[in-house]
Formats: C-alpha cells, structure tokens, sequence
C-alpha cells in the first residue's frame, strides 16, 4: 500500500540571496521575518527597510528545524549572524514555532504588506496561493488588510494539490506552466479539485490516452477557477498582485487573468532602485518581507525593543 | 473448470486463477498509467505461474472500478457483487463487508448466499479511504506498516478534526510540534477514517459477522481501530486484497456474465423532454 | 418482443404549451399593462391572480427548475450568486438559481429579469420567506412584500383553529395586494380561481391514482413535465382544464387499454424528492432494465391532494363537485382553499415527523404495488429530503429493497451521473437480480 | 460566594449535564423533558413542575446518527440525535420540538422512533410572529400543550402555577440580563465563553437553581478583576452555538467577546413575558415578540427585518469592534440572512468575519483566521 517514492517531481529548487551592496554594521536597525508555511519556508532580512537578504526553502515536518535551516540559509553568504538581527517575527502557518522570533503576524497581514512593498501601493487585491491555503485579501495604499477570505476546510487547489498533481504526472512542477499552454486547444477543465478526487480523474485521463499538456491544462484551469471564486466572493478591485508559490506558474496565473479579466501586476519590483538593479523578485518572500517590515516598524514606533544580542 | 478474476482498482491490480474452486494463482501489482496494459502484463505472469495457457482458461470476469477496461474478459462485475461472492467463499458465516480501498470505503449487507441486500460507500471525500492513511504515513514520515504497529501500542485517543487528507496531514504535522508520540498519532489517523467507514457500515447495519477486505484491511493498526468504533469483532480474512479478484473468479465458474458496461454518458434531456 | 404497448401523450404538447406561455407571458405582462408578482409554487396563486385586470405570476421553484435542467446555465447562476451575493453554496439549490438569474439580470427564458411589481409568499420550508426576502434586497429592497405562514400542524391535526390562522393571513393578504396594486380583489376571479385550483389538484391526485394500473400508463419521469403546470398556475381555468378534461382522461384510456409508459415494464419502483434535473437520462438507464418509477410522495402530492379513507387508505382529496359544494362568497372561498392546502397537501406531513411521511410512503409503495425502492438523497432540497434515511428503513422493513444516491435536483456539481449508473447496475443486476432487455 | 466560584459551578453542570438532571430526578422525583429550540414554552413546563433541558453539543463524531441523517443535515442536529441513539439521555421522560428550522425536525423525528422516550410532543409554534395572526393562534396551541402535559403529569395546571412558570422564568431573564450588563464595562469582569458557559447552564439546569446563583453572581462580579487584557471587543453572531473551545481560543489570541446573538446566548433570555390576567395570551405574546430566529423573521409589508436593528443596537450598546458571523454547517436560516446581516453591518462600521461551525472546530484553521482578522482591526499599530 505504501507508495515508494521514485523521482520528486513536485521538489523546487531552493534559493538565497544576498544584497552586497548594503552594509548592515552602518545600519538602525537589523528586522527578520521567517515565513514557515506548510510546504516552503522563507527567511527575509531587512536593514533599516531596505531588502538585505532572503532564502526559500522547503519546509521541513519540524517547524524550528525548518525556520532555523531558512534563516542560516539566507545570511550563509553574508558575514551577518542571527544574534545581529534586533527584532524577528514570526509568520505562516508554523509561526508560533519559529524559535528566534521576538513575536508573530499572520501571513494574511503580511503578504498583503509585502505585496504592498514589492508591486507597490496601488495593489488593492492580493491573492496569496500558499500550500494548502488561499487566501484573497483587499488592502489599502499602505498594504494595510481592509477584508480577507480563505478556502474552505478542504485543500483542492492549493500549492499542495500541484505538488501532488506534479508527482502523480511524473513532471516536474516548474514545467506544469509552460506545457500546459503546449495545446491544440483548451480542454474541459478537471472537474474535481480534491487533492484525492483529482488524482483520480487525472489517472482516467491518462488512460484515455488524453496528451499529458491539456491534462496540465486541465488542471491548471481547475485551479485558476477555484481561485477565481474566491476573488468573486471577496469582491476584486485593481490593482491585482499574486504572492506565494503558485504565483510562479503561468499556467495558472494566465488562466486566472483570462477567467476574471483583469492582469495581474507584473512581476517587477516597484521600488525603481531595486528594478534598475535587476535585483531577484520572488513571489514567495511577500511574507517574510511584510514581517521584517512590520518589525522595523515596531521598532521606530517604540511598540517593541531591540532584542539584539550582539 | 478454470476461470480467472481480475480486480483492477484505483492503485492495484489483483488476479486469482481458480480450477473447480480451489486457487491455482494468485498475482497482483501497481496498475501504473495504463491499467489495461498492468493488467495483461500480470495475466500472462500469473497464467505462467499456475503453468497455464490462456486457452486453458474457460471464463474471464473482471471488476474493480477500471474491470471495464480488461479487454480479454468474458465478462464484468460491479466491485461490490465481486466482493461479496469473495468473502462468502471465504467466511460463509459473514453478513457485512467492509472494503477499504486506495479511493474508495464501502460497506455491503450480504444475504447467506452472498447476494448483495444493501450498500452504502463513503461519498466524494477523500477522508475515510487508503490514500487518507498514505498521506498521513507521509506527514509522520515512517511507512503505513510501520504506523499499523506503532498505532497498536498508542495508549490514549486523540481526535482529529482535519475532515481533509491535506489538512489532516497538517494537523498530524502540529500534533508532533505538540510532541505527540508518534504511536498516538498513528491511532489519531486509523481512528478518523474507521470513524467515517464506521458511520457507512451503519448505514447498511451490522449484522454479525463482520468482514473486512480490501488493501487497508492488511493494517492491523486500523483494523483494532475499526472494531473499536464498531464495538465488535471484525474478521479478516488473508489476503484480504485478494478477495476482489477472487469474487470475480467465482462468478466467471458460475458463469455470470453481464455484457460490459459502457460508460458513456447519455445526452442530457431537458425539463421538456417527454415519452413523444 | 416488448412486453406492451406504448404510446407518446397526446396532450404532451399542450403541456409544453401552456408552460411556454406562463413564462412568455410574465415577460411581457408590462407591455400589457399588466401586473408581475413573485411567489412560490404552494403560493395559493388562486388570490393574486383575482386581481382586478391582467395578472401574471413567477413561481421561484419551477423557474429553478428549468434552470437546473441546464447544467452549463446553471453553473453560471450558481456562481453568481454564491460569488457576487456571497451565499453559501448548500443552500436550496433552486434558490441559488433564482438569485444568480438576478444578480446577472438576466431571465432564463432570454431577456433582461423581469422585476416584479410585488410579491406574494408563503413560508412552507426554512428556505421560502427568505427567498424572496433576499431577491427583493437584490433588486433594492423596494417591491412590495408579503409571506404568509401555512406551518400549522401535520394534515391530521388541522382543524377550525389552523384553518383560521390561514384564512385570516389571506385576508391580511388581500389587504396587502390591494394597498400595494391599487387593484381590487374581484370575488367572482377569486371563486373561480379557488375552483380551478381544486380541479388541479384533485384531478392530479386521481390521474397519478390511476398508475396503479399495471403497465403503470405513466412513469415518474413524465410526470414530472406534467405536475409542473399546476406548480406554475394551478388556478388557472386552462390549467384546471387541462388536468381535468385532458389528461385525466387520457390517462383512464392508458389504463383501459394496457398502453405502458414502459413497454417491458418488469420492477416497480417508489421514488422520492425531486431528480437532479439535468440528469433525467438515468430514468432512461433504468428503463433498460424493464424499471419504471411510478410513485413518489414527492409527485403526488406536490399538487396532488389526498386524504386517508376510512379504510387507511390513499385516495384523491373529493373535488368540489363530488363534495356537492358551491362556492359562496369571498371568506367561503379563502376557507376552502384553505382546506385544501392543509389537508390535502400531505406533502407537507413529513414536515412534522418521520412517522407521518414513512406512514404515507408505506400506502403508497403497497396501492401501487412497488417492488423496490431508489431514493435520491437531495442535497438540493431539504424540504423533500426530510426523513429520507428513516424513509429508507422503513420501506426496508416492508420487505423492499432500496437504493439511495446522493445527488442535487439542481446543482450538477453534486451530482455524479458515473457512479450513480455503477449503483444502479450493481442494485438492479446483483440486489434486484434483474437482466437489461434487448434493445 | 467568589464570582469565579459560581461560574465554576455553571462549567461543572455544563460539563456534567446528565449527572446534574439525573440527580435532580432523584431529589425531586420530577419529570424530565428534552427540548431541541428555544421556541419550546418552558414557562408551561416550569408550571407543571417539568424540568426543561436543552439538547446540546456534544462534539463527538456524530456516527450512529449517519444511518438516520445523512450529511447534508446541520451537524448541531446530527450530534443531538447521536446522543440520544448513544443513550446518554436515558433519563428523559419526555422529549419535545418545534417548527423551528427542518434540521432538529430530522433528529427529532429519528428520536421519536429510535429512542425510547415515554412521552413525546410536537410543538406547533407559528413562523410568521410578525402577523398579527400569529399570537392569537398561538394561544390555542398553548392551551393544547397545556391539555396534554396535565394529562401526562396527571395534574391540572391552574393560573398560580403559570405565574410561577412566568415568574422563574422571568427573573432567570432578568439576572442574566443584569449580568450582561457588566459586559458594557472597559474590562468586562467575565470572558464571553464565562457568559455564555452561564446561558448553557441556565438551558440544563433548574432555573430556581440558577436563579440563586445568578444573585450571588451579579452582587460578586463588580469586584470581580480578570487578569487579562480585554484586547478587541467582538460580537459573535449566528446559529446554536455551543462551541466552548472555539471561544475560549478567540479570547487567548487578543479578543474578549462581550455580546453575541445566539439562540444559546442573549437571544434566548432577552426579552420577558410581560404579565396579562389571560396567561397563556401572555406567554404566546412574549414568544411572537422575542428577537426572532433569521427562520421567524420577515416583514408583512416589506422584505426588512426585525433582527438586525436589535443586533446593531446591541453592538452599539457594548461598544463592539468587529464582529464574528459564525453558523453551523447548513443551517439554511443563518446562511439565508448571513450576506445581508453582514452588508447591513459592515455600512454601519463594523468590520465582519464568517465562519462555519461543524461538531468539532478545526481550531488551528480558525485560529489563523480569527487573529488576522483582529489583526486587521488594530492594524494601525503595525504601520510607521
């Protein structure tokens, strides 16, 4: 009955950055968000504001394990240690078990901040496709929540669910999105997103000898509608910005563009110093730089104290 | 006579060859993509295995969710009809049958003849199926055998909320950040998805004995779990994800033939549409 | 070699008819001059459509109905309303219909939404009052609102006492319509409409009694098409008159001269609740296996009404003429109707318990001589799924066999039209132990 | 006695609701009647010396009751019927429901089939209490209840005994009223699931009982100091609610709720029976006039309803911040005004959030929820 595992199709590369332009011993103040989700981890530094470094790593079944293993992950290029770090806090679904954070935020505040931060303010919706959560979140020019809404208690179309799809077609999942536009024609959608249910319609398509590309199709338009239904009962207002990992596959995002007849915001960031620079723009660190945010802003507003150690 | 059954499931394939009643083969194996294909690749095996032809074989039946797609059976039979005729060949005395597959709880009322008087299966969600116990046995990170001993040794119950397989993982993930020995864990889960199938098994009433088959029914863990919630004994019998195939070879000896069923689905007809 | 005869209806296409025009009509009653309300299918139709002048009705069930009938239509609907309204996805899934027919303005039958000039409910299920409550929010809160209440007691419990709490809320009701229209009730309309009603109802109640008859002249599926009319307008005289004078008559000749709604008619099934609609195909599956479903307290007596005789035995509700009554002014009239909806519909007994509706569903699986039973868990409609689970059982205990499916009269997105057919096959071939006729 | 003592005492008979009716019988010798709704006269039991006790939560995986509900019924219901198949409500004489809304209907009429109970009753309580029709009806079937719980107890029931059913039940009214008052202050001197632990146990145990206790409570309170910070001040809003962990969880992670409108809350106890020398028109009165059930509650003339200017006062009243819109899964009545209810508040500034109740909450999920929507009320803090 136990499945051994052959090749991890659904397994992303994991990444780190660091900003070599910035020298963080001139700095005010040194702000960490760690973002543990269910299925990736990201680790953001900020200096006084300004983007220092990041990583993004898969999520462990040990949240502090993971959040240590991400923060190490970001400053192992940079001679800065954690102990330099004066306020972290913590976020994402294992946010309370995130052992070098001073506190926590949810990652619905901070991805609408983060969003806020990387696309800019004229961001009303954001959509955050994590692992096993959607969430929809309208916000002010400040990136500030004004209503949000989350899928139902159940995954079907989650980051989680393309993982699953990933392994199950055998093809590695940053390939989903460009070889699902590798059609004749747009197929009917998958009709059950259940991560269970889906599987099982896809295995039928598979035998009926149906091309693996509009099976990716397929499913990439079930995801993209499900999204789409939860945009609608939120209510959508423009700008429209996607975070977290889904963000990342095009077979999804097109689709959703299509169904709801807005663009989303490109993927550059906003700031024009950090776009000119050419610098990374990863959809999955929106949390992590909404947390360090919201920790340098607790810091300058005296709501919180250094906690640095050395 | 000889005849053969083939069970071609969600995940396995399953093949019993039998001569006059008594079992000359068995074989079974992952269906991979193309069912039809797994399921001649592992016909040929077990015929070579029992040291047969495929002339020799009077009748072919085949079941299981995907049996319409054997191309080489004489014949097809609703996976609950196959079970029954499975079981009561192996427990004359049973009267429910609880089969617990990859993608699929049902639970059947048998008559003493192993006519199928009443059933009921686990609607549309994922929750009270195989594939419950292997994400979770992913989640805990140690293989479902592993988990059907730790489970039995668990001495407290833990109730799971996740109606979900993808949140139940994550609520087995909390439940180790919480430091939950992983025994109690490992009940949590097999507790859950007894309790779904239990309530189906309800549904068709429990009349003494019990059976259950199907691949879940090989995880004492779960099992143990399932005689709880029931509050009485289970039997299973061996090989209990056999008993499918063996149904099928039965009814081929007895010569049960339904012409295949098609699944093509019949145009729709509107409000309007009348005898004219 | 097919069993018996069969025939088309002859009145099929006057049904159609009338159908297409109820719905023709209320479109373009404001270029007539004339009104548009909103109510529901038990809406007692036989008062607003006394209304001095031209009047025409939207009943919201029916209108669902159609809808539902469109997978692709209704997905659209549906969306709409859980999405842009924000409504929960399990609600009456003919609501959801009516809702998302608004919120797009958009008429099921093409055209804008025709808004209605006021509304006139009755609270038969938690889901009615609410109904037209929310659609009139949607369109602004502004058409003219009345819901009267029929929840007085189980049909064996009606006495002067319910009959008033009714008749009195009719009154109040045609207080309301003559404030909100400016109109005047006119008694004669209001006599004759109740008259009408009556012959609808009792005629149905007689026509689906006469499938009693083996070959049953009739099966479920068609009468479907047929009850509709009287959940449309059933105070209407060509509506009465059709039922009375049209298929009544028809169908007596069915049964007199062995003509079948299936022509190889070999098991007899009791159903319940309504069929997911766009899906009626699997009446036509059943049909290959000889099965006709040619009962259901949901069918007959969703229109129909029916007492218990003496004998404890299901009978149509007496027509007014069979009860030597003459209708004599406006109270008597109110009265009567009345009357006829509380003790006649006993669709509304499982309503107050699972005894009353397993009761009734036992008579009609005995005078109809069902040999098994498919029931349709829908999750579309609470009302009619009430006790199916100990509908279940006790038609079990009769020595029935029974097969449930899970569905929805209108939401396909609940429905799953393969597994339903694996079922059947494995009921019908292993439970039932029949064989599928040469086709 | 200490505050927190009393309230103890109303989570011990909450926790130990069938050892508590159990050894009331035995002191007693009285009668016990199970009811589903809180449309159900329990000023006519009280006369008749019948203890009322509500079927509540029990937050098991409602399984023996699948055969009898499938799931499409509200899981409150199923987990109502459960209990009883489960036998833990052996000790009811009696078990009665109303036209409430079709899902206790379910239970009801499996219990009644079921579940050995000696006396059962169906209730008939009009929907439509906006008309004026309805008191009048109403009336008339009091009088039947009245008829045939004398002939059930063997005992007539004069109008000294109805004032005394009035009068238990009013002053149980007017205590909890009292306590909820306190709720207004900065800091309320007891958490929203302390309240409401208070209105479950009035629902479960002898209200003289309760009575006494609510006396002691509402002179101990005021002095009484909760070392906590108040935090947000919510409203919860919706459907039966019995869900002690869900609220103890909301008021660890920044939030106190001071109100709600919950069937198990201020909506069962806030409006009296004003006395009339015609008893039962008195009773029938106060039932037609109560804050409606969302099933009960649609104008004669207009689409308005009665209960959303009652929520929004209170919400003003008790200085509210945001409030939590909760139902249980299916319940037609609350999903039929939730979009509505939520418009109508969210234009009168307060902020809204929904939630769907099963028998056991997925805590964690709602966790998240719940914090950033608090998050999202007191967002300012986080921004330069």
């Amino acid at each position: 009955m136990v499945e051994t595992k052959k090749v991890e199709y659904w397994r992303w590369p994991e990444t780190s950055w660091v900003n070599p332009d910035i020298d963080w011993k001139k700095a005010k103040f040194v702000t960490a968000g760690v973002d543990v989700g269910s299925v990736s981890s990201q680790a953001v530094i900020m200096v006084d504001g300004q983007l220092y470094a990041y990583s993004n790593t898969r999520t462990g079944s040990d949240s502090p394990e993971s959040a240590w293993k991400c923060i190490n992950m970001a400053l192992k290029d940079s001679d800065m240690k954690v102990e330099n770090i004066d306020y972290c806090i913590g976020t994402g679904y294992g946010r309370v078990n995130v052992p070098m954070a001073q506190t926590t935020i949810t990652e619905i505040a901070c991805h609408a901040r983060g969003a806020n931060f990387m696309y800019g303010p004229e961001i009303r919706t954001v959509m955050d496709m994590g692992g096993q959560d959607c969430k929809a979140i309208r916000c002010d020019d400040r990136g500030k929540v004004m209503k949000f809404m989350m899928n139902d208690k159940c995954a079907a179309g989650t980051g989680r669910g393309m993982e699953v799809f990933a392994d199950l077609i055998r093809v590695p999942v940053w390939e989903i999105g460009p070889r699902s536009f590798q059609i004749e024609k747009e197929p009917p959608m998958i009709s059950s997103t259940c991560v269970v249910f889906a599987k099982t319609e896809v295995v039928g398509l598979l035998q009926e000898g149906v091309p693996e590309n509009d099976i990716m199709a397929a499913y990439c338009a079930a995801m993209a509608h499900r999204i789409t239904e939860l945009l609608n009962r939120l209510g959508m207002e423009e700008k429209f910005a996607i975070t977290g990992g889904i963000a990342k596959n095009e077979g999804v995002v097109k689709r959703l563009e299509k169904e709801l007849g807005v663009k989303t915001a490109d993927k550059v960031w906003y700031d024009p110093k950090m776009k000119d620079k050419g610098l990374p723009f990863d959809t999955q660190i929106a949390g992590g730089i909404g947390a360090a945010l919201f920790a340098f802003a607790m810091l300058e507003r005296g709501k919180a104290q250094s906690a640095r150690k050395a | 006579m000889i005849s053969a059954g083939i069970d071609v499931g969600g995940k396995n394939v399953h093949i019993v060859i039998t001569k006059n009643g008594t079992i000359l083969a068995k074989m079974g194996g992952p269906t991979g993509i193309n069912k039809a294909e797994a399921a001649e690749k592992l016909y040929a095996e077990a015929l070579k295995k029992a040291g047969l032809k495929r002339e020799d074989v009077t009748r072919v039946v085949a079941t299981g969710s995907s049996g319409p797609r054997v191309a080489f059976a004489n014949g097809v039979i609703p996976d609950a009809a196959a079970d029954a005729r499975g079981v009561i060949k192996l427990i004359p005395s049973a009267r429910t049958i609880i089969d617990v597959g990859g993608e699929e709880g049902r639970a059947i009322k048998i008559s003493p003849e192993g006519k199928v008087l009443d059933f009921a299966i686990n609607e549309r969600c994922a929750a009270g199926t195989g594939t419950f116990v292997d994400t979770m046995s992913r989640a805990l990170e140690v293989p479902v055998e592993e988990m059907a001993k730790l489970s039995l040794k668990s001495t407290q119950s833990i109730p799971m909320n996740a109606q979900c397989a993808v949140f139940g993982e994550s609520e087995v993930v909390s439940l180790i950040h919480q430091k939950t020995s992983k025994q109690d864990i490992a009940r949590a889960v097999h507790d859950a998805i007894a309790g779904r199938i239990g309530s189906v098994a309800r549904i068709v009433g429990l009349e003494k004995d019990v059976v259950m088959i199907g691949g879940v029914a090989k995880n004492p863990g779960f099992v143990e779990s399932l005689k709880r919630d029931l509050g009485m004994e289970v039997k299973v019998p061996d090989d209990p994800d056999f008993v499918g195939a063996l149904g099928a070879a039965t009814a081929a000896a007895a010569g049960v033939l339904e012409e295949k069923v098609q699944a093509k689905v019949v145009e729709k007809e509107t409000i309007e549409e009348g005898k004219a | 070699m097919a069993k018996y005869k069969i025939k088309g209806l002859d009145c099929w296409n006057r049904a159609k008819e009338l159908r297409a025009r109820y719905y023709k009509d209320y479109q373009e009653a404001h270029q007539r001059g004339a009104l548009r309300w909103e109510g529901g299918a038990w809406s007692f139709d036989a008062i607003p459509q006394a209304l001095e002048g031209e009047v025409h009705g939207l009943t919201e069930e029916p209108y669902g109905a159609s809808i539902g009938a469109d997978p692709a239509l209704q997905v659209r609907y549906q969306e709409a309303a859980e999405g842009k309204w924000g409504c929960a996805r399990d609600l009456c899934a003919y609501l959801r219909n009516y809702w998302g027919s608004i919120v797009l303005n958009e008429f099921a039958f093409g055209g804008e939404w025709p808004k209605a000039d006021f509304i006139f409910q009755n609270h038969i299920c938690c889901t009615h009052a609410k109904w037209l409550q929310v659609a009139d929010e949607i369109e602004g809160g502004d058409i003219p609102y009345f819901c009267f209440d029929v929840g007085a007691g189980a049909y064996d419990k009606i006495g002067e006492r319910q009959i008033n709490y009714v008749v009195e809320q009719l009154q109040d009701g045609i207080d309301f319509l003559e404030k909100a229209t400016k109109r005047k009730i006119v008694d004669e309309k209001l006599i004759q409409n109740v008259q009408n009603t009556y012959d609808s109802c009792c005629y149905w109640a007689k026509t689906c009694e006469l499938n009693q008859a083996i070959p049953a002249p009739l099966d479920e599926k068609t009468m479907f098409s047929l009850y509709v009319l009287g959940t449309l307008e059933k105070s209407h005289k060509d509506i009465a008159d059709f039922y009375k004078n049209r298929l009544y008559p028809e169908v007596k000749d069915r049964v007199a001269n062995k003509i079948a709604a299936v022509a190889d008619e070999q098991c007899r099934v009791l159903g319940d609740s309504q069929p997911p609609w766009g899906f009626l195909s699997i009446f036509r599956y059943l049909e290959k296996y000889g099965i006709v479903s040619v009962a259901s307290l949901y069918t007959f007596s969703l229109i129909g009404w029916w007492k218990i005789d003496k004998a404890g035995k299901l009978v149509p509700y007496p027509t007014l003429e069979e009860q030597g009554i003459t209708i004599k002014d406006r109270d008597h009239a109110l009265r009567l109707l009345a009357e006829g909806e509380l003790k006649g519909k006993l669709m509304w007994a499982p309503f107050y318990g699972a005894k009353y509706k397993n009761d009734i569903v036992a008579k009609i699986a005995k005078q109809w001589k069902c040999d098994a039973s498919i029931i349709h868990l829908n999750r579309g409609c609470e009302g009619t799924a009430q006790h199916q689970m100990e509908m279940k059982i006790a038609v079990q205990k009769l020595g029935l066999p029974v097969m449930t499916f899970e569905g929805n009269m209108a939401d396909e997105r609940e429905f799953d039209e393969g597994r339903t057919k694996r079922f059947i096959d494995l009921f019908v071939t292993e439970t039932l132990g029949l064989k599928k006729v040469a086709e | 006695m200490e505050a927190s003592e009393i309230l103890k005492q109303f989570s011990d008979v909450w926790e130990l609701r069938h050892e508590y009716a159990k050894d009331w019988k035995r002191r007693t010798g009285g009668k016990v009647v199970g009811y589903f709704c809180t449309y159900e006269p329990e000023e006519v039991l009280y006369a008749a010396n019948v203890l009322p006790v509500r079927i509540l939560g029990g937050h098991e995986a409602p399984t023996l009751a699948t055969p009898h509900m499938f799931d499409m019924w509200c899981p409150f219901s199923r987990d109502c019927l459960n209990q009883g198949l489960q036998g833990k409500y052996d000790y009811l004489d009696g078990i009665m429901a109303t036209n409430c809304c079709l899902h206790p209907r379910q239970a009801f009429g499996a219990w009644t089939i079921h579940v050995p109970t000696p006396w059962n009753y169906w209730f008939v309580m009009p929907n439509a209490v906006r008309s004026p029709r309805a008191k009048k009806f109403l009336r008339g079937e009091l009088e039947d209840f009245k008829k045939a719980i004398e002939e059930w107890t063997g005992k007539k029931i004069a109008d000294k005994d109805l004032d005394r059913g009035i009068d238990i039940m009013n002053t149980n009214r007017r205590l909890m009223k009292q306590v909820y008052e306190l709720r207004k202050a900065d800091n309320p001197p007891l958490t929203g699931a302390e309240a409401m632990t208070m209105v479950w146990a009035s629902q479960l145990m002898d209200k003289r009982e309760h009575n006494e206790s609510l006396k002691q409570l509402v002179t101990a309170l005021p002095q009484r100091k909760l070392a906590r910070d108040t935090g947000v001040r919510l409203m919860i809003v919706g459907s039966e609610n019995d869900d002690r962990p869900f609220m103890q969880m909301v008021e660890t992670v920044g939030g106190t709720f001071v109100i709600e409108d919950h069937c198990t809350g201020s909506r069962y106890f806030w409006d009296e029976v004003v006395p009339d020398k015609d008893r039962l028109q008195a009773i029938a009165n106060r039932y037609c006039d109560r804050v409606p059930c969302p099933n009960k509650d649609w104008g004669m003339q207009d689409c308005s309803r009665a209960r959303f200017p009652h929520i929004l006062q209170l919400a003003k009243d008790y200085r509210v911040q945001g409030a939590i819109l909760i139902q249980q899964k299916f319940c037609d009545p609350h999903e039929l005004d939730i979009p509505s209810l939520r418009r109508y508040l969210e234009s009168n500034g307060i902020p809204c959030y929904f939630l769907e109740f099963e028998v056991t909450v997925p805590i964690g999920q709602f966790r998240i929820r719940v914090e950033a929507f608090l998050e999202q009320i007191r967002a300012e803090e986080l921004f330069v």
